[in-house]
């Protein structure tokens, strides 16, 4: 092998504390070495020309640069290399910027360094290998998990710009928790009305294909290759042939046996309904808990009233796989339930606060309902338990956020903002009421969003108090707040009509679940978590796989929405080329040595590993070897290294190339 | 055969009285539950009802791990250098019948057509006092390979037990002649007569006839029901007087130097015979034990006159898998 | 209880198992192992106090079809190993049938006399005498003396000694080491096809029996055994020139233990150590 | 005759993403540091196998110090994770055979920490100073190839 040494002063940069000259010296006499010089700008273009000359002059196989970090020109090196005809990969560098002239003052032993460094770099070189980069074909359609604001616009997004999208939502309807809201914040303007569009389009769309009452089963693959299987659960109406008249909605018997989820448990719905009258699909469900038809065998009134014969009792689960490239999750978040008897064991809740127990202690996305036009009191402020208008309303935030003994330690971000919004509307609707909130600090940082604060408490008249609440509890008829004013430095009871809490925001329960069908990472909150938090703050570590809305963090409509476009946006990168390239810095698996102990597929973060059979030409087995999967192996090497008979080996970082690098430094 | 008596006095004089920067001292000595071959100068055991060491004293003519040569690159140029043998005499005293045998064996493979220069060296610097054996179990065998308890193959001089305190030396080659006449010059002549219990072999067989079944039967089913249980390890070979396999490999001290080395290898290891292009002709247990057995039973009868084994039994009772060779080779003698 | 004979004869007639790993005695009375094809077979096997092997290792060592079955006769601490095998991939539970032998404790070398000074030290802290995973069980669990703990003094002993004095008790070790490769060959859990000392691209481990080939291999194969040893001792049995191997192994299991609370093979479905993490594992060694 | 101070040979193999690029910031902060260390980059602690330990000192290293990211920030999500388990076994067992935590050391450092690898290996550099050559490894190395010098 002939190996080309070039040496760069980087200016002065190297040439200040290193003997740039006296390496290259060095190094040509050293074996393999069959060029070696020094040049001031080697990333420069006479620097690379430099290169290329010694290439094409000297035949040289492989190149290795002494200059600045890897990190830094790398892939300037590899380019210029390449043009040249050596292989990308058969290029090294040693960093004798970062790593040698910049951390050290004497001349000697910097330059004695340096020569070190090339060295190791030389020796490895000669075990690198010409490497191509692996080309994968991409299937040009995305699957959005979850049909929130967040999926709502990601699906737009893609299918508006020509790629089919598959929009799956576990609930009846698309929507989410937006479609709850009454009006939003800090504009104030209806949030159906803007919504409702939305998810009509969605439906409407010729790209997109939607799956309500669906769930992901299975999620195969890899990038630009998924092959993704989705449950449609069993509706017991025919979506082909309903028209969604509601007649069998009007007729059912069982009125009051099931909580509306619509509209937070503050109204019931009967046994087959739609989630609310804006749904999409307008296509009823049957809730087989409630249904007598399947108690009893008894009723079918639905069947009966139905003109389109489109209730079917016997409907199954069916199961729809789809080839996907790349996939979106936007699963959405829920209210911490903050009962006595909080869900989750590892949750403390808040029984003092009567949240469960006192009726007109409220949530906030049940206030939500009760300040919406559309929900159980048309918009009239009326408290759960009596229907009377509150005259005095306390609204307590951070209740689970920003507190680790008790919930969780992050903010939740939107609780500050929708708090303001609840006692503006509700001072809007009861003129003569009293709002008070009870807050840590008000962190109201978007656009209008301190204004809009502002306008609560100077305009509305909203009473702001810092402090906590330590015991909600019921007396003569009065909910009594006992809390501090920790400005005032005074203890406060408060005797109130209704209180609203502002609640955690938490992941979905399925959101591990999700995550983990698709091979990505979560927090221990069960938020999914990001590859990067500052520059891919939408991608995971899967290749393919993209973040939108709450699942990842708790974030209002606009994050959400803006996020998702992001999401869109990385998706149809994804979808920009037929073919995508991918590093060859993957692991590669040697089957006649493989005891297939399968260790290396369970330190495997990104399920590459996958099993392999392998039998003699009569059929028998022989073995079960490990393989790994080029398309889901992001090359990080712990696979390697757990193998104890090292037949897994990280092309770009083998055992060779390592042991050669230790070996060089015996000398040193 | 002259013949002197001496008691364990003289013994000890002996031993103290060689200069220790020329001559080494190897002798059984106690360690723990097993004697082995020590070197040293301290007490050692002279029992002959002690039973063989867990490893046979061949490492000293033989070793573990041997340099051939050392290698050092400077500038593109390669220099080589000879190891440096240590030109220091070697004194085995007490070694067993089975094992002062292994030497005229070895001697044959390490002579026949490249002369191991290391290895006859070290035979001719040495001085073998054997010494009578007292002691069978039922993994010994030495009968059947011609050997017997007095047997004085391979020794330079032979101690038979007389009384408490004294032995019988027997002069048995020239080297042993020398070397009375120089470090014990004042022994008695003895003129009596000596008196040796009698081996018992407990599987006695014949080797001659074992050879030609073994030609016979390359193909049998004794080789799979042996190698089914066999786990493939070395011990046998490694503790064995007279196995001599080597694999000869080049190791790095650095980048830029290095040596080649001569190290123990064992034909019931797979990758004995493993080819470079993956292929191994002997790719299953059951073939590598035949290997085993026909090397020191058949081909190298065939080629030396003698069986590769003195009988020592010392591959049975280390066995991890409990595989005894003498049954093996007593059932086949008898087929 | 069934004996062992008659178990195995059911098997083999009924040809549930294509045969039976055991143990027999030869003609002078030594105890080895054995492999039962025929119900005549059957009639060879026992169990006392000398069936030392853990035989565990010929289930990855003997071909088993794909659908087949075979018989293994296993005290407790064999049976970990077969669990263990479970585990890690090397046999599925349906290809063997465990005939568990309620066991009173084995000498340490199988022509040792069965007496307080030769019980192997492991049946001291054995507390599975009776076996946790099999399909049928045999023998009967009598009480004996315990074994003192030798080995734990020494533990101790080399636990208080200076960096530089356990040093050079191990390098006194390793230099008896000849290469020979018995403990790996025995042991159930070394199951690889081709060992990384075996592997030349790159040579890792120097083959030389010498005192830094030895180092190196004693070293690698210890740590290859951390989290995955069962404690059988087969390594230190076989090992022709004595070196106190399990004291290593048993560092291990004690570092398994303490730092994560795991000992391998204890139940097939048990997620190994290795290969699984917690987010809180112990990292006070990491600056 | 003046006695010539011992410089150690300190091998350090560190992760790509973090404790690499965080030696990078020390370079860019230009963050004076001993010249004794010699940096193995690997993608992810998760690749580095005790074997490499073992071959550094094989070749005359007198310490080894392996870095990577925090827990957590593992660009692979838990390549460090796998990495911790290991060195939990394999510091215990060097350190019973006799290899102590003043000759092999690990730490976690991130991108960002670029004063805080300096210390590191700083640190490093003089523990391992402090205690002398690896005599001991040498020597058994070096048991091979004494007559080499010659």
């Amino acid at each position: 092998m002939k190996i080309g040494v070039f040496v760069c002063y980087c200016g002065e940069n190297i040439g200040r504390t290193v003997d740039c000259a006296a390496v290259a010296k060095e190094l040509s006499a050293y074996p393999g070495v069959a060029h070696a010089e020094a040049y001031k700008y080697m990333c420069s273009d006479p620097g690379q020309n430099l290169i290329k000359q010694a290439i094409k002059e000297k035949n040289l196989d492989a190149v290795v640069v002494g200059s600045c970090s890897p990190h830094m020109h790398e892939k300037t090196f590899r380019k210029a290399c390449a043009s040249a005809g050596v292989n990308p990969y058969m290029v090294e560098i040693a960093n004798l910027r970062e790593h040698c002239s910049w951390i050290h003052d004497d001349i000697p032993s910097a330059t004695a360094k340096a020569i070190d460094l090339v060295r190791i770099a030389v020796e490895k070189v000669k075990y690198n290998e010409p490497l191509q980069t692996i080309q994968v074909p991409v299937t040009k359609r995305a699957l959005v998990i979850g049909g929130g604001i967040a999926g709502i616009q990601s699906a737009l997004d893609i299918a508006n710009a020509g790629f089919p999208v598959v929009l799956v939502e576990k609930e009846p309807s698309i929507g989410g928790h937006m479609s709850q809201l009454s009006e939003t914040f800090p504009t104030l303007d209806c949030s159906q009305c803007i919504l409702t569009p939305r998810m009509v389009e969605v439906y409407q769309h010729s790209n997109i294909t939607l799956l309500t009452y669906s769930e992901v089963e299975k999620v195969e693959g890899f990038i630009g290759n998924f092959k993704v299987t989705v449950r449609k659960k069993a509706r017991s109406v025919k979506d082909e042939v309903c028209t969604g008249c509601g007649l069998c909605v009007q007729n059912c018997p069982i009125k009051k046996k099931a909580q509306s989820e619509f509209d937070e448990s503050l109204t019931t719905r009967p046994a087959i309904y739609v989630p609310f009258p804006q749904a999409v699909p307008n296509i009823p469900v049957i809730d087989r808990s409630v249904c007598t038809y399947y108690k009893t065998g008894k009723c079918q009134m639905c069947k009966k009233v139905c003109g389109r014969e489109a209730i079917d009792f016997d409907q199954q689960d069916t199961f729809l796989t789809f080839d996907i490239g790349a996939i979106i999750a936007a699963t959405g978040y829920k209210l911490y339930k903050i009962d006595k008897k909080p869900e989750g064991h590892i949750y403390k809740g808040y029984g003092e606060y009567g949240y469960g127990e006192l009726k007109d202690v409220i949530d906030g996305l049940q206030f939500e309902r009760i300040a919406s036009a559309s929900g159980p009191t048309s918009g009239e402020i009326l408290r759960p338990s009596d229907k009377k208008e509150p005259k005095k309303v306390v609204f307590v935030q951070c209740v689970g956020s920003r507190d680790e003994s008790k919930g969780f330690s992050y903010c939740s971000k939107i609780c500050c903002m929708y708090t303001a919004k609840h006692a503006m509307l509700y001072k809007h609707k009861v003129h003569d009421g009293e709002a008070y909130v009870f807050y840590m600090d008000i962190r109201s940082n978007g656009k209008g969003y301190d204004e809009f604060v502002r306008r609560a408490i100077e305009e509305d008249g909203v009473k702001y108090i810092r402090g906590r609440v330590s015991k909600i509890y019921e007396e003569n008829g009065k909910y009594i707040v006992k809390g501090e004013d920790t400005i005032a430095g005074v203890r406060m009871e408060i005797d109130a009509d209704m209180v609203v809490l502002a609640t955690a925001m938490i992941p979905q329960p399925e959101n591990s679940k999700v995550a983990q069908l698709l091979g990505i990472p979560y927090d221990k909150h069960g938020f999914m978590q990001e590859v990067h938090p500052k520059l891919r703050p939408v991608e995971t570590s899967t290749g393919g796989i993209f973040l939108a809305g709450a699942c990842h963090s708790p974030r209002d409509i606009p994050e959400s929405v803006s996020m998702a476009s992001a999401a869109a946006a990385k998706a149809m990168v994804l979808f920009g080329s037929d073919i995508l390239e991918r590093e060859p810095v993957v692991a590669k698996v040697e089957a006649s040595t493989c005891a297939g102990c399968f260790y290396c597929q369970k330190v495997c973060a990104y399920s590459a590993i996958e099993r392999k059979e392998i039998r003699d030409r009569q059929g028998n087995l022989i073995k079960v070897v490990a393989y790994v999967n080029a398309g889901l192996c992001q090359g990080c090497g712990t696979c390697n290294a757990t193998c104890p008979s090292k037949s897994v080996e990280l092309i770009g970082f083998r055992d060779e190339q390592i042991f050669a690098e230790i070996q060089s430094l015996s000398g040193f | 055969m002259k013949e002197f008596i001496i008691n364990t006095d003289e013994i000890a004089n002996l031993i103290s009285s060689l200069p220790a920067d020329k001559w080494d001292i190897l002798a059984p000595a106690k360690d723990g539950k097993s004697f082995d071959y020590i070197l040293s100068s301290d007490k050692p055991i002279i029992n002959s009802e002690a039973p063989p060491s867990k490893i046979s004293f061949k490492e000293y003519f033989f070793p573990k791990s041997e340099t051939l040569f050392y290698y050092k690159r400077e500038a593109n140029e390669i220099s080589l250098t000879e190891p440096k043998f240590a030109e220091k005499k070697l004194l085995v005293l007490a070694a067993k019948p089975c094992d002062a045998a292994s030497l005229p064996i070895l001697s044959k493979v390490f002579n026949w057509d490249y002369k191991d220069e290391f290895f006859n060296k070290r035979v001719n610097n040495s001085v073998i006092i054997g010494l009578s054996c007292a002691y069978s179990d039922e993994s010994c065998f030495c009968t059947s390979v011609g050997l017997d308890r007095n047997n004085t193959k391979g020794s330079d001089i032979f101690l038979t037990p007389f009384n408490d305190k004294q032995y019988v030396l027997s002069v048995v080659s020239d080297k042993g002649d020398s070397f009375v006449k120089e470090f014990l010059p004042n022994l008695t002549e003895f003129t009596g007569t000596k008196e040796t219990k009698e081996f018992i072999d407990n599987k006695p067989f014949d080797y001659k006839k074992t050879k030609d079944w073994i030609a016979a039967n390359f193909e049998n089913k004794i080789w799979a029901e042996t190698g089914e249980v066999c786990i493939g390890c070395a011990q046998c070979a490694f503790v064995c007087p007279t196995c001599h396999c080597f694999d000869i490999v080049d190791e790095n001290c650095d980048l830029n130097c290095g040596r080649r080395i001569k190290n123990w290898d064992a034909c019931q290891f797979g990758v004995f015979t493993k080819h470079a292009s993956g292929h191994n002709p002997r790719n299953s247990q059951e073939k590598r034990y035949r290997q085993r057995v026909s090397h020191k039973f058949d081909y190298y009868y065939e080629k030396f006159g003698e069986v590769l084994c003195t009988g020592c039994g010392r591959c049975t009772r280390g066995c991890p898998a409990g595989i005894d060779i003498g049954e093996i080779v007593f059932s086949i003698s008898n087929q | 209880m069934p004996d062992l004979i008659e178990i195995a004869k059911g098997l083999l007639e009924s040809k549930e198992v294509s045969f039976i790993i055991g143990y027999t005695k030869d003609r002078f009375g030594r105890v080895k192992p054995y492999i039962a094809k025929s119900v005549e077979d059957a009639n060879n096997l026992m169990f006392d106090h000398h069936s030392i092997h853990n035989l565990a290792v010929y289930l990855t060592r003997l071909k088993i079809p794909e659908n087949g079955k075979v018989g293994i006769v296993a005290k407790s601490c064999d049976i970990k190993a077969i669990i263990a095998l479970i585990q890690e991939n090397q046999i599925k539970r349906e290809q063997v049938y465990i005939i568990g032998m309620n066991c009173s404790g084995v000498v340490t070398h199988s022509t040792d006399e069965w007496k307080k000074e030769n019980i192997q030290i492991k049946c001291k802290y054995c507390a599975d005498k009776s076996p946790m995973l099999y399909d049928a069980v045999a023998g009967t669990a009598e009480p004996f003396e315990q074994p003192d703990d030798t080995q734990a003094v020494l533990m101790q002993k080399l636990e208080a000694m200076s960096s530089a004095e356990r040093w050079d008790f191990w390098a006194k070790e390793f230099e008896k080491c000849i290469k020979c490769y018995a403990c790996r060959q025995v042991c159930p859990m070394c199951y690889c096809e081709q060992c990384i000392a075996e592997k030349n691209q790159p040579q890792w481990i120097t083959t030389s029996p010498t005192p830094a080939g030895n180092f190196s291999w004693n070293i690698i194969k210890a740590f290859h055994m951390a989290g995955r040893c069962v404690g059988c001792h087969e390594c230190e049995r076989a090992c022709p020139m004595g070196i106190p191997l399990t004291l290593l192994t048993r560092k291990m299991g004690m570092v398994a233990g303490k730092e994560f609370n795991y000992r391998h093979g204890m139940a097939i479905d048990q997620p190994t150590l290795v290969g699984s993490y917690n987010f809180n594992d112990n990292e006070d060694f990491i600056k | 005759m003046a006695e010539e101070k011992f410089e150690p040979k300190v091998v350090a193999f560190v992760c790509n993403w973090c404790t690499y690029t965080g030696a990078d910031l020390a370079g860019t902060s230009r963050l004076k540091q001993e010249p004794n260390a010699r940096l193995i980059r690997v993608p992810c602690t998760g690749r580095i196998d005790p074997v490499f330990v073992i071959k550094a000192f094989e070749s005359g290293a007198d310490g080894v110090l392996i870095s990577g990211c925090h827990p957590g920030d593992c660009h692979y999500n838990t390549g460090n994770f796998h990495a911790r388990r290991r060195w939990t076994f394999f510091k215990e067992l060097l350190n019973f055979v006799g290899i102590d935590s003043t000759r092999l050391h690990f730490s976690w450092v991130s991108a960002s920490e670029g004063k805080k690898w300096v210390d590191v290996v700083n640190g490093v550099i003089d523990t391992v100073r402090e205690q002398g050559p690896f005599l001991k490894y040498k020597e058994i190395k070096e048991h091979d190839f004494q007559e080499i010098e010659n």
